[in-house]
């Protein structure tokens, strides 16, 4: 599946978008965010505090307990700061 | 009933935003216009320009969604959202929300619902560019509470949840 | 601080009325304007136009002092009201109420103040000019209760009594 | 002191503004509403229900109880629907 990083999870993250292949019991959100936060310095800073981090799932705002099976793009940014 | 989403680099005007849609209809009463401008400082600090970055298909999609919930919630004769990314100096508009109904009261209260929301829930993020332009001067601007106040307030008795924070 | 009344016959332009108030300040980060129009119809009855007859220096004076009351509540940076006498045929802006502030949530609520009192204590009085031209054909609009009650809600805490109904 | 009229007040009435010399014992806005109706056929018509007729002493709004001493001009209207 697709992720996107953006504003300074992006900066933390070093990059605009992967594709991941996360092991078998990474089934929800909160579980993907404590995986990727395994894969190196940057996850690490980007999620260290995984309450402060938002996500969607196919452009949908979701909890961290949203399931991730079936989605095509999952995205993680800061709280929103527009308008 | 007229419903315009676009999210733009360039600069907009409310004016001509309004003609399109009041074009051809004498049902509309009450015009609300919204425009949130980049101001020439931030916290106190003077600030040379916002850069925004956004998440261009989700923010048209949750933008759209919202107005479909204001649609539901009152009497609209039109509405028009548009916001901004990329750098936007003082002075110039960030996001513009025109509504339009039979009475006041619902044009007033769909814009506020409109702006509530997309302070908190439209992936856009805005970076302040510090005067002088050096890379360490970019900082990320901090969401504020009151915003998370402000939308909290339009939320329905919490019978169902959905399934989004 | 830019405040500006003004009771006139002619049509207003929105645009230039903003474009005025925003005149060099780059404090301002939000802007409402409110446009109440001449709606072809009248509880469903086709109209030609409404004629507003007032009472002038009543008129100024009564939304002087409520642009005065909505400045001690709220921290504006600009107010602007024009309102228009005389024949406005539908599709024509009535009224306009334009608050500016540094955050979202003073312009809006200046602008729904300002109108609520607008159209319950501003000496202003609407006759519906039906199609057709007769004099008998000449109607006094009605009062709407609802928009007493929107008046209303602005109302301080009843310790003092204001010398006015 | 000088009444003005308004609106349909002022059809009634027939008239947009006149000079008027209230007798003694007319001290409040509700007294010279009561003096004005017995001053003819247009004058009864216009004031028939005096709670829907509003007033105004020297641009402000004022209740049926105010008096009128001092007052240069007093006005009569219908509730406002301007805006």
């Amino acid at each position: 599946m697709k992720v996107r990083y953006f504003a300074w999870v992006r900066e933390r993250v070093g990059k605009t978008e992967e594709d991941i292949d996360p092991p078998a019991g990474v089934a929800t959100i909160g579980d993907l965010v404590d995986w990727l936060a395994r894969q190196g310095e940057g996850y690490a800073y980007a999620f260290e505090n995984p309450n402060v981090v938002r996500s969607a799932i196919d452009k949908r705002h979701v909890r961290s307990d949203a399931r991730i099976a079936g989605a095509s793009e999952i995205a993680f940014f800061p709280p929103m700061t527009g308008g | 009933m007229s419903v315009i989403v676009r999210l733009q680099r360039e600069a907009f005007d409310a004016a001509s935003e309004v003609a399109a849609l009041k074009r051809s209809r004498t049902d509309i009463g009450a015009v609300v216009i919204f425009t949130g401008i980049c101001r020439a400082d931030e916290d106190g600090e003077p600030i040379a320009a916002l850069n925004l970055e956004h998440y261009p298909d989700m923010a048209e999609a949750e933008i759209g969604r919202h107005i479909e919930a204001a649609r539901q919630r009152w009497p609209l004769l039109g509405v028009t959202v548009i916001h901004r990314y990329g750098r936007i100096v003082p002075g110039e508009g960030i996001v513009l929300v025109v509504t339009a109904s039979t009475h006041r009261q619902a044009a007033f209260a769909a814009a506020e619902f409109l702006m509530d929301y997309l302070k908190t829930r439209a992936p856009f993020w805005k970076q302040v560019e510090k005067p002088g332009g050096k890379t360490s001067d970019k900082i990320w601007v901090e969401a504020r509470a009151s915003d998370d106040t402000a939308a909290e307030r339009w939320k329905p008795a919490p019978t169902k949840r959905e399934p989004a924070n």
